[in-house]
C-alpha cells in the first residue's frame, strides 16, 4: 500500500452546544462522509463561553471535504446565521490520507 | 425566623460559593459534576414525591396538575407584559425571559424543602408534581411568543414570514431531561413496593441534604459569575428580576391556600415554584428556539439575580407571606 | 414472581431510560459519570463478597474458580460455533461477539442480586469470584480464535501470515481495569478487620441500591441507542443474541445446581453470569484486539439485545428455571 | 529574543481512544519531539463515535513536523490501517513558533 | 446573504492550564475579538501532561485574526516564554467566513 | 499497631490503586472524579472540624492557629536549607518544593484519622483549623524565595531586575480552591444549628471512610505514575523526599505534645500534617509563580516519593514517636 494523500479542505465550524444536533443534519444533507466534534469553550460577540452548562458551551466541528462540497457545506449555513445562530466558520487546505479500512473515500 | 433561614447549611454553602468567586478564587467544580449531582437531586426528589402521592388524595392532586398548568401559562404571559411595557425589551428577549419566569428552579425549590424540615414545618407533596407540570407550559408559550414576534417583524420589514419548525421545538418542551427523569422518578416512586423503595431510600433521602449543599455550593458560584454581567442587562431587567418573584411568589401563596387549600408549608412551597426561574432546562431550549435574543440576558437574571433573592430573602419572605395569609 | 421482578426500582429505571431515548429526550449524563458509578459498583460488590468468602468454604470456593474457568472458555466456543454455523458470520467478527458473551455483565448480575434481596431469596457468594473469573479466559479465546482466522486468511490469499504480538493482548485481558478493581476489593474485603469494614458499609452497601438504580438508567438510555442500531446487525445476530443467553442461563442453572451444590438463589446468579455479555471490560479490548471485525456488530448485540433481554426476560425466566430445576 | 517561525507540518491523526498508547509507541518510535491530544466524538464509515465509552471515543493527535518526519510518521501508520484500524490522517502546513524556554527545537 | 471569506491567520497557542487566564488577560490586550479553547493533553519538552490535574493539563487556544494581528500577538508571547512558561505557538492560513449575526468582523 | 495500620481499607485501597499501575493495567479514573471527591472530602472534614470546634476552648485554638502559621513558615525555610546545602538544588526548584513540604497533604492526614478511628483513638480538632492555616504561609515562602533567587540572578547576569507581580500571586495563596472550602465548611460547621447539622450528617460523615477508599484507590495509581520518573529526579531530592517528612513529622510531634499540650492523637495528626506535603493546592500555584522550576520535581516527590512514605511507614512510625513522647 502506498501512501496516497489528495488535496482538500478542513472546515472548522464552531456553534453553541445546543445547536449540535441540528448541524449534524445539515452535515447529513450535504453529503458529508464523516466529521469529528470537540468540546470547547470561548470567547466572542457572544460573550464568554465557559462550558459550565449546556448553553454555554461550544462545539467544533472538523469536516474534511473537497473543495467543492466545502462550499455547498458553508452556503448552507447562511441561512442559520441569518436567523440568528452564532457560527463561526473558517477553512483551509489540506492533504487527506485516502487509504483507510473501509476502501473508501475519506474526502 | 427570618435570619434563621439563612443559617441553613444549604444557604450558608450557596453563600460561600457566591463568596469564593467574589474573591475570584479558583475553586471550580469539575465538568459535569454539577449536571450529575443535579440529576441525582431530580430522581431523589421525584422518587419521594412518588412515594407521598400513592398515598395522596387523587381529586387534590388533579386540582394541582390544572392549577400547575394555568401558573405555567399564566407567569409567563404577566412576565412578558412587564417586559414588554412601553417597549423596553424587545420582543424576543421578553419571550425567551418570560419562559424562564413561567418554569421553576429546582435547586431553590429543594433549598425551600430544606428550610421547611430544618424548621420542623409539614408540607404537602403535591407542590412536587406541580414543579413537573410547570416546566412545559412555559417553554410553549415562550416559543409562541417568539414565533409571533417573528411574524411581526417579517411583516414590517416586508419580508416572507419565516416558518417556524414546530415539531422539533415542541418535542423538545415535553421530552426535556429534566421532566422525564422528575416525573418517571415520580412514577417509580409510586409503583415500586415499600420493601424496595426501602432500599434505595439512604440514597435517595439520608445524603441527599449534604449533596444539596453541595450543589448550592456550585450554585453560588454560578449566580455570583452571572451577578459579574450586571451591568450589561441594565436597570429595567434587574427590576424585573426583583418584581417578578415577587409577583409570582404572591400569586403563589394565594392560589396555595385559597385555590387549593395546602397548609402554609405547602403554600409557601407553591409559591417558591412560582417565584422562582429555570436556570437549567430552559435555558438551552430558548437559546436554540429563539436565537434572536441575547443569552447572557435571561441566564444573568434567573440565576445571577433571582435565584439569590428567592434563597435569601423570598425563602423567608414567602414563608411569612403565607402564614399571614393562612391566618387571614 | 414473574412480573413483580420488573417493578424493582433497578429494573422500573432501566426502563425509563430507555424510554428517554425512545422519545429522543435530551437526557444524557455528565461525561465519566457512568465510568465513574461503574468503578463504585465494582468496588462495593467487591468488598461484600470478600466479606462474605471469609466465612466461605475454602473448597467450595476452590471448585467455583473452577467451574468459572471452564464456563469462560466453554460458553464463547459454543457461541463461536453457533455463530460460524454455515458461515453466515465472519470468523473476525463471531470471535469478537463470542468473547462478550463467554465474559460478564457487572449491572446484569448486580440487578439480579437487587431482585433477589427485594425478593427476600438467600444466595451463596461465591458467583462473585466466579464473575471476576470468568472475565479472562473469554478474552483469551476471543483473541486466540481472531488470531487463527488470520492466520487462516493470510494462508488463503497467500501472504505472509501476520505474527500476532500477544504479550500486549494477554496483558490486557489479566490487568483490565474491572477486574483489578473487582479482585482487588474481594481481597480487601477478605483481609480487612470487621471494625473497620464498618466504616465502609454506609457507603458500599447502605447507599448502594441508589445508585444502582442511576446506574441502570443510563444503561437504559444506552441500551436503547444500540436497539436503533438493530436494523444494521440483521436477523442471524439478533436470534444469536436471544439464543445464546438462554442456551448460557441453562447452562449455569445446571452447573450451578448439580455441579456446585448452589441454593435456586446462588444458580439462579450463576445463571445470569452464564447468559450476559460483557459490554464495558470486553468491548475495547476486542477493539483493540481484533480491529478486523465490526465493532457495532458486538455493541449492539451485547448492550441492545441481550442486556434488554436478560433485565426484563432472563430474570424472572432464569430464576423460574433454577427453581424447577432444583424441585426435581 | 526575536520570532522565528520555521516551516512545518501539522499532522492530525484521529483514532479510537483504544489505539492512544499504541500509537504513542508509534510516535515514540519514529522520533517526534512532542504531541498534543484533544477527545473528540465523530462519525464516519465505522458509525457514531459519541464518546460514551472507551471504545467509542476518539482522540485527535496533533503532531508538529517538519516535513520530511511527517511523511515517515505516515508511513508507520499505513501498516496499521491495513490491519484493519479505523486512522484518518490529514496535514497541513504550518509556521511553528521555534523560541522556546528549552531552547530545543520543536519540530 | 452572499459568502464572504476572507484571508486570515489560524494562531495556535497550547498552554498549561495555570497560564489560561495569564493568556486570556494577552489577548484582550493585544485585542482580538475572540477565541476558542479546548482541553487538551500532551507531551513535549516539559514531560508527559495526562490531564490529571489542573497542573498537568494543557489548553490549546484557537484564534482567529488578521495577518498583522497575529505577529502583535506571538510577539507578546515571548517575555512569557523567556520567563520560562511553556508556550507552544503556530500558525497557518485560513480562510474565514466573515459573515456572522452581529455584523462584526470575525477577524 | 505498626504493621495493621496497613490493613485498614483506605490504605488497602491505596496499594491496589499503586499495584494496578504497577501491573500496567488500564484503569483510570474518570477525568474530574477525583477532583470532585476531593471537594466533598474537604467539604466533609471542614464541617466536621467546625461542629468539633464549636465546643473547643478558645484559646487553645487561638494557639493551633499561630502555631500552624510558624510551622507553615518554619518548615518550608528548613526544607530550602536542606536541598540548597552544597549547593545541590537550583534556588528556583528548592524554592517550589519547599513550598510544597510547608502545605499538607489533606489525603494523607485524612487517612491517619481514618487509622486514628479504627484503632479507637481519640484526637482533638485542633489540626484541622492548622491544615488550613499552612496552605497559605508555605505558598507565600515559595514565591519570595523564588524572587529573591530570580533577582540574584538578574544581579549576576547584569540583567535589570525583573518585577514580580505580587499581588496575583498572593491573591491564589489566599484564595486558592481547597482553602476556601475547607474554611468555609468550618464556619459552616460552626454556625449551623445541631439539628440543621443532623440532617447533612449521613452525607459528610456516614459515608466518608468509603469515599475515602475510592480517592485512595486512585491517589494510589497517581503515586505510582509518579514513582515511574524516580530515576529522573536523581539520588539527592530521592533523599529529601523521605528525610523532610521525618523532620517536619519529628517537629510536628514535639509542638503538638509539649508546646499545644495535644493528646497522642492530635499531636499524632499535627506530626502528619507537618511531615505531609501539598499535591493538589500548591503545584499549580508554583507552576504559576515559578515557571523557572522543574515542575516535574515537586510531583514526583510529593506525590510519588513522601504520599507513599507517609501512608505507610509515617503514619505508624509517627504513631509510635507521638506515643513514645508524650510518655516521657
Ligand atoms: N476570532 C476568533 N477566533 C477563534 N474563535 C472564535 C473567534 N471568534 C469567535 N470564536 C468562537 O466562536 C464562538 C462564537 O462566537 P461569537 O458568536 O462571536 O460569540 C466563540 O465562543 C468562540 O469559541
Ligand atoms: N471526513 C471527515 N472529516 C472529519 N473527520 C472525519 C472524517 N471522516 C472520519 N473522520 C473522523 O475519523 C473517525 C474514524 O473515521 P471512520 O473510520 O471513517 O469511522 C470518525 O469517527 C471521525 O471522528
Ligand atoms: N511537536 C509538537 N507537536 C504538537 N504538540 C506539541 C509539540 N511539542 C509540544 N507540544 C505541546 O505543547 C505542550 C508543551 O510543550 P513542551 O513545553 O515542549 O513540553 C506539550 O505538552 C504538547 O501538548
Ligand atoms: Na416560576
Ligand atoms: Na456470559
Ligand atoms: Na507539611
Amino acid at each position: 500500500m502506498a501512501i496516497t494523500m489528495s488535496p482538500g479542505k478542513s472546515v472548522q465550524i464552531i456553534v453553541n452546544a445546543t445547536f449540535e444536533n441540528e448541524l449534524i443534519r445539515v452535515l447529513d444533507k450535504v453529503g458529508v462522509t464523516g466529521y469529528t466534534q470537540i468540546d470547547a469553550r470561548g470567547n466572542g460577540y457572544s460573550g464568554v463561553q465557559d462550558g459550565h452548562s449546556e448553553g454555554e458551551t461550544n462545539i467544533l466541528f472538523i469536516v474534511l471535504v473537497a473543495s467543492e462540497l466545502a462550499e455547498v457545506l458553508i452556503e448552507s449555513l447562511i441561512d442559520y446565521i441569518k436567523r440568528g445562530y452564532p457560527i463561526v466558520v473558517y477553512t483551509n487546505d489540506v492533504e487527506v490520507l485516502t487509504t483507510n479500512k473501509y476502501g473508501k473515500p475519506t474526502i | 425566623m427570618g435570619l434563621d433561614s439563612l443559617l441553613i447549611p444549604a444557604v450558608l454553602f450557596f453563600a460561600l460559593g457566591a463568596f469564593a468567586k467574589f474573591i475570584n478564587s479558583d475553586l471550580k467544580f469539575p465538568e459535569g459534576m454539577t449536571k450529575g449531582i443535579g440529576i441525582y437531586l431530580l430522581m431523589a426528589i421525584g422518587l419521594k414525591g412518588g412515594v407521598a402521592l400513592s398515598g395522596a388524595d387523587f381529586s387534590l392532586a388533579i386540582s394541582s396538575i390544572i392549577w400547575g398548568i394555568i401558573l405555567g401559562f399564566l407567569l409567563p404571559i404577566i412576565g412578558y407584559a412587564l417586559l414588554r411595557f412601553r417597549n423596553k425589551i424587545n420582543s424576543f428577549d421578553a419571550a425567551a425571559i418570560s419562559a424562564h419566569y413561567g418554569s421553576v428552579s429546582a435547586a431553590t425549590f429543594l433549598t425551600a424543602v430544606a428550610f421547611l424540615e430544618v424548621s420542623g414545618v409539614e408540607y404537602e407533596s403535591y407542590p412536587i408534581i406541580m414543579m413537573v407540570i410547570m416546566e412545559t407550559p412555559a417553554i410553549i408559550i415562550g416559543l409562541v411568543l417568539a414565533a409571533l414576534a417573528r411574524k411581526k417583524l417579517a411583516v414590517k420589514s416586508g419580508d416572507e414570514v419565516p416558518k417556524t419548525e414546530w415539531s422539533p421545538l415542541l418535542k423538545e418542551a415535553f421530552t426535556n431531561g429534566s421532566v422525564v427523569v422528575l416525573i418517571g422518578a415520580l412514577i417509580i416512586g409510586t409503583v415500586a413496593t415499600p420493601e424496595a423503595m426501602a432500599k434505595v431510600t439512604p440514597f435517595t433521602s439520608e445524603i441527599f441534604m449534604g449533596v444539596l449543599c453541595l450543589f448550592l455550593l456550585d450554585m453560588g458560584m454560578e449566580a455570583a459569575k452571572k451577578a459579574n454581567t450586571l451591568k450589561k442587562v441594565g436597570g429595567v431587567l434587574i427590576a424585573f428580576g426583583v418584581m417578578m418573584p415577587i409577583i409570582g411568589g404572591t400569586i403563589g401563596v394565594i392560589v396555595g391556600i385559597s385555590f387549593l387549600g395546602f397548609s402554609v408549608g405547602g403554600a409557601f412551597l407553591l409559591a417558591i415554584l412560582s417565584a422562582s426561574a429555570s436556570y437549567i432546562a430552559v435555558p438551552p431550549v430558548m437559546r436554540y428556539g429563539v436565537p434572536e435574543a441575547n443569552s447572557s440576558y435571561y441566564l444573568t437574571l434567573s440565576l445571577g439575580i433571582t435565584f439569590p433573592f428567592n434563597v435569601v430573602i423570598g425563602i423567608p419572605l414567602f414563608y411569612q407571606m403565607a402564614t399571614m395569609y393562612s391566618a387571614l
